[in-house]
């Protein structure tokens, strides 16, 4: 009996013992299967394998108009669907050559760092609950709650509320929109500090966080990896810097960079990318320029021949959407470049050597949102 | 940052054959497939404009031939091309893999190859990454599937 | 060593406050809130086909809707009924919304030009059979509204 | 002592001879065994039941929730829903596992927590079996449990299984040393193992007072070590969710998992206990040296309370532990335990010894 036991659990002739994180697992944050091979507790390498839940999103895109392509996008990174939308809008516009009015772009922009902030606070709950400190799941959660709640009012729906249209946005924003924003910034402002005692200062969260894994910055323009988690490593990657769309030109903000390179420097980056988002909040909510909230835009749109490239700053990094148009209603081809695909598959380069329980750590701290990845 | 004149002219002395086509957003770099590895290495190591960041890989399918498309951007100088390669060989397309260059590339030919069919050279692992081995391509534009998308 | 014993206290006061202090408690009891629950006037529950006091309606039948929406989630079928001079006219017969495969992307409800669709505010939704979520919007024997000319 | 309205011994002592007028000495040493062992079980099932319970409404409040309440009052019937919800489940087995193996550690598990029951005095006068070596009884037998736990990882035949029982495993037998050499310190103070006997030398100030600081150290150390041995978070490795679903317990249902369940938390229940009983003077009142009309009054709230509320106090240190701190890696648990709790309790015996051969202690 004892024999088959073992036989059964080393796998091989190597003795590699290989794990299987996944597909249901409570730290891969969706169906993803990391395909982990073990020597005692260290992890010698992994194969992630992806997949269960791709939607072909691509595909449908080439048999849907723009407005429609919208709601699609949504689907793809949930956490910051407003982000994605943008972009999508963006690329219409440039193609269509529609200035937007002063007005939508503030909107958007503030839409944008709401969502980001929304985003950070999940992902802050969730790593602390994947390290195992279960409590900040609830305070975070509490704290997105205030956010989600202004997108409740202003456009019907709190995770995938299809907003922005091309040229502009769906409705108005709704009158207690700007108090609303006001109020969840002086509330969160003093709940911050709360985050960085109970976490962020902890001796044992720093133990778990420091000097795991490493990612240089040559591995992270290697891979790809953009976002707070490149951004972590020392890549100056934030395209609201390097190109900035919205408001952005017009709002002071530094682009946070880190050049720890390990999980603790990742935190670090999305801690100060909230303060940041709050400091571009303020600089905003007050300075709404009256006006239109949509271009004038012909109600089928037909992109003309040609094709369009646009890239914009999720919560998770860079979000790129690369249009073929044939000058029909629907693109001929449409590739959205997600943040999460390249972030993801730098986990085997940075977390070889390292034990499961920085696995864990490390997942959490790329951030991985799975139906960005599968699409 | 180099203009896009300069660009150009650094570019077209890398290698024989690359095309420029006007009138785009982007600056487009058309190469032959055979020079397509050899030209990202050149601006990748080139000193001067040292495209180091793959920002996507991509493929279209224009129906008669299938084109690769990179989009390449320089972390350092912030400047962006577009290096696209045409194949038209649709039963058996093959281009050399940007893997050695870039470790992103992996994964996005391994996306490319898995939705289009496209094989690259010496790539470390070319797999199918979402669909199984024995379904067809699906972002090719013959591709039919009776049972799963209504046409409309 | 002495940082990390006041770093844990740290953390554990901030629990022990909120241990404290059960005011702070923010969960909403659901079932039991549901008569003083408030829902946003634009939240996105389904859609709707409002009717006036007369049973009337604002749908033409011109299947803009149906054409806007990307998952097919909306079917119309119209009846050809004679008006007053005896000319064939284009009615609407049945407004069909498929609820189980709406995505909430409003594209019907903006498109729309006469008007006739609107948010509602339901949001259970549970039913055992999946038919169930398919409805006829406009409610039955309702008519057009006529505009006054 | 003037504290004996509450004596539990008049109790005991009156139902044994009420017993003994009845049947010959041998039925009355059985019939008391069985009502021993009834209330014990009575005691062992309420208590796990009530621990639950708070554990639930403890971590809801923290977490700005509501916890458990709708069923019953407050939610006070919820474990109880959940104990029947368990008891129904399907008992699934495991291919390829070893069904004697898999089938018999939960009951390792909870015979090893059951055993440690026996010898805590409860009250002045209630305690099982009062052993003289009762401090090491207990020690002993509580880590009985780290057998059915490397059993349980062992046979269930799978990989999330094994790897959280030799992470259990390793976490237990190291951190064993430290809750010894602790318990230890108090020991050398009182200069007795018997739990009763520790227990009335602290009649005039409990230990943790009395000891200077060398005691408050063995204290602190006994707190996270005996966190540590009970597999709870920040230590909880051995069941990490994030990492390994659920560790050694992945692959019980039904009955078998709550055994496990029950026992974890009868464990905290044991650990706070054995701590109060050595540190904060058991069911001794809490006396402050001259105040007389103080002490009176503390005399008056009867032992038991004062054992179960100072129990219930540890309880609810480590559950406080749990719901704030995040979870350790494995080398730093054990680089924990060996480099600093290891040393600074050794140390602290020499202190101790050192102190009580001067006689410096009150």
């Amino acid at each position: 009996m004892s024999e088959e036991i073992i036989k059964d659990v080393i796998v091989g002739e190597n003795e590699d013992y290989i794990i299987n994180m996944g597909p249901q697992h409570p730290s891969t944050h969706g169906v993803l299967r990391l395909e982990v091979c073990l020597k005692g507790e260290t992890v010698k390498y992994l194969i992630p394998h992806i997949g269960y839940i791709h939607r072909g999103i691509e595909k449908m895109c080439e048999a849907n108009t723009y407005q429609q392509i919208i709601h699609l996008t949504d689907r793809m990174d949930y956490l910051s669907a407003h982000m994605n939308n943008e972009a999508v809008c963006m690329v219409v516009e440039d193609a269509m050559q529609v200035e937007v009015p002063e007005r939508v772009k503030y909107i958007r922009t503030i839409l944008n760092e709401l969502n980001r902030l929304a985003s950070h606070q999940l992902w802050w709950c969730a790593f602390g609950m994947d390290l195992g400190a279960l409590t900040t799941f609830f305070y975070g959660l509490r704290d997105r709650e205030m956010i989600l709640d202004i997108f409740e009012e202003s456009f019907g729906s709190r995770l995938l509320h299809s907003f922005n249209t091309p040229g502009g946005l769906m409705h108005d924003v709704h009158p207690n929109f700007q108090n609303r924003i006001k109020e969840f910034i002086s509330y969160f402002r003093k709940k911050l500090p709360e985050y960085d005692q109970l976490l962020t200062g902890n001796v044992i969260f720093q133990e778990r966080a420091k000097g795991v894994g490493f990612m240089s910055k040559e591995t992270a323009i290697g891979y790809g990896v953009t976002g707070p988690s490149g951004r972590g490593s020392g890549f100056s990657c934030d395209i609201r810097k390097i190109a900035p769309y919205g408001a952005y030109d017009k709002v002071q903000f530094n682009e946070i960079l880190e050049t720890g390179g390990d999980v603790f420097a990742r935190y670090q980056v999305r801690m100060a990318e909230m303060r940041e988002s709050l400091s571009i909040l303020e600089q905003l909510v007050d300075n709404i320029p009256e006006g239109d909230f949509t271009a004038k835009m012909k109600p089928i749109i037909k992109l003309p021949a040609g094709e369009y490239f646009r890239r914009v700053e999720t919560a998770r990094g860079e979000l790129a959407v690369y249009v073929v148009s044939d000058g029909n209603k629907s693109p001929y081809r449409m590739k959205f470049r997600t943040p999460n695909f390249s972030n993801l598959f730098v986990m085997n380069e940075i977390a070889a050597g390292c034990k499961i329980a920085d696995l864990i750590a490390i997942s959490g701290s790329l951030d991985l949102v799975i139906p960005d990845i599968d699409r | 940052m180099l203009s896009r004149e300069e660009l150009t002219n650094i570019i077209s002395g890398l290698v024989p054959g690359a095309e420029f086509p006007e009138g785009k957003q982007l600056l487009e770099v058309i190469v032959p497939a055979e020079s397509y590895f050899s030209l990202a290495e050149k601006l990748k190591s080139d000193p001067k404009i040292a495209f180091n960041y793959l920002i996507t890989q991509t493929a279209v399918d224009f129906q008669t031939y299938m084109t690769v498309v990179c989009h390449l951007e320089s972390t350092e100088f912030r400047h962006m091309v577009v290096l696209k390669a045409n194949l038209t060989d649709r039963e058996n397309p093959a281009i050399d893999s940007l893997t050695a260059l870039y470790p992103a590339a992996e994964y996005f030919e391994r996306e490319i190859f898995d939705l289009f069919g496209i094989r690259f050279n010496n790539h470390p692992n070319l797999k199918r990454l979402f669909l199984e081995d024995d379904y067809g391509y699906p972002l090719r534009k013959d591709f039919r599937d009776e049972i799963n998308i209504i046409e409309r | 060593m002495f940082r990390g014993i006041s770093s844990l206290w740290a953390g554990m006061r901030i629990t022990g406050k909120y241990f404290f202090s059960p005011r702070a408690i923010v969960t909403q009891q659901y079932p039991e809130n549901r008569a003083t629950l408030k829902m946003e006037e634009r939240f996105k529950g389904e859609v709707t086909m409002p009717h006036d006091e007369n049973n009337q309606h604002a749908c033409t039948g011109c299947g803009i809707c149906e054409m806007n929406c990307p998952n097919g989630s909306i079917e119309i079928l119209t009846d050809r009924i004679p008006n007053a001079e005896g000319k064939m006219e284009r009615v609407i017969d049945k407004h069909i919304y498929h609820l189980s495969m709406c995505t909430f992307c409003e594209l019907c409800i903006k498109t729309c030009p006469s008007n006739a669709l609107a948010w509602g505010q339901k949001f259970e939704h549970a039913v055992f059979d999946r038919s169930k979520l398919t409805k006829v919007l406009n409610q039955p024997g309702s008519k057009i509204r006529k505009e006054a000319k | 002592m003037s504290s004996n309205i509450f004596d539990f011994a008049t109790l005991t002592g009156s139902v044994h001879s009420w017993l003994s007028g009845m049947m010959s000495s041998g039925w009355v040493i059985f019939t008391e065994m069985v009502l021993v062992g009834l209330v014990f079980l009575l005691m062992y099932a309420l208590i796990g039941l009530f621990l639950v319970y708070l554990e639930r409404k403890v971590c809801a409040i923290i977490q700005n929730r509501v916890g458990p309440n709708r069923v019953g009052k407050w939610g006070l019937l919820q474990t109880i829903a959940d104990l029947i919800k368990l008891l129904l489940k399907e008992l699934i087995p495991i291919r390829k596992s070893d069904p004697l193996l898999f089938n018999l550690a939960p009951f390792i598990v909870i015979i090893a927590s059951f055993l440690a029951m026996a010898a805590l005095p409860y009250a002045k006068g209630l305690q099982a079996i009062d052993f003289n070596i009762g401090v090491f009884y207990v020690m002993a037998v509580s880590s009985l449990g780290v057998v059915g736990i490397l059993l349980a990882g062992w046979s269930s035949n799978s990989k999330y299984s094994l790897i959280g029982a030799m992470r259990s495993g390793a976490q237990i037998v190291s951190y064993e040393l430290s809750v010894g050499l602790s318990l230890l310190a108090i020991v050398v103070f009182s200069g007795s193992m018997q739990l009763s006997t520790i227990v009335e030398s602290q009649a005039n100030g409990w230990w943790i007072f009395k000891g200077h600081i060398p005691a408050i150290i063995s204290f602190i150390v006994f707190l996270i070590a005996s966190t540590a041995e009970i597999n709870r978070g920040p230590f909880d490795l051995a069941e990490a969710e994030s990492e390994l679903t659920a560790g050694f317990h992945t692959e019980y249902s039904g009955i078998k998992f709550a055994f496990f369940f029950l026992a974890e938390y009868m464990n905290m229940f044991i650990v706070s206990a054995l701590g109060a009983t050595v540190f904060l003077g058991g069911w001794m009142p809490f006396h402050i040296g001259e105040w007389e009309g103080f002490n009176q009054i503390m005399d008056y709230i009867p032992s038991v309370v004062w054992f179960f509320g100072k129990t219930f106090f540890l309880i609810l240190i480590i559950m406080w532990f749990k719901w704030t701190f995040p979870r350790l890696r494995i080398d730093q648990l054990l680089t924990l335990e060996w480099k600093y709790l290891l040393p600074i309790s050794l140390f602290n015996i020499v202190l101790i010894a050192f102190l009580v051969l001067m006689g410096w202690h009150f």
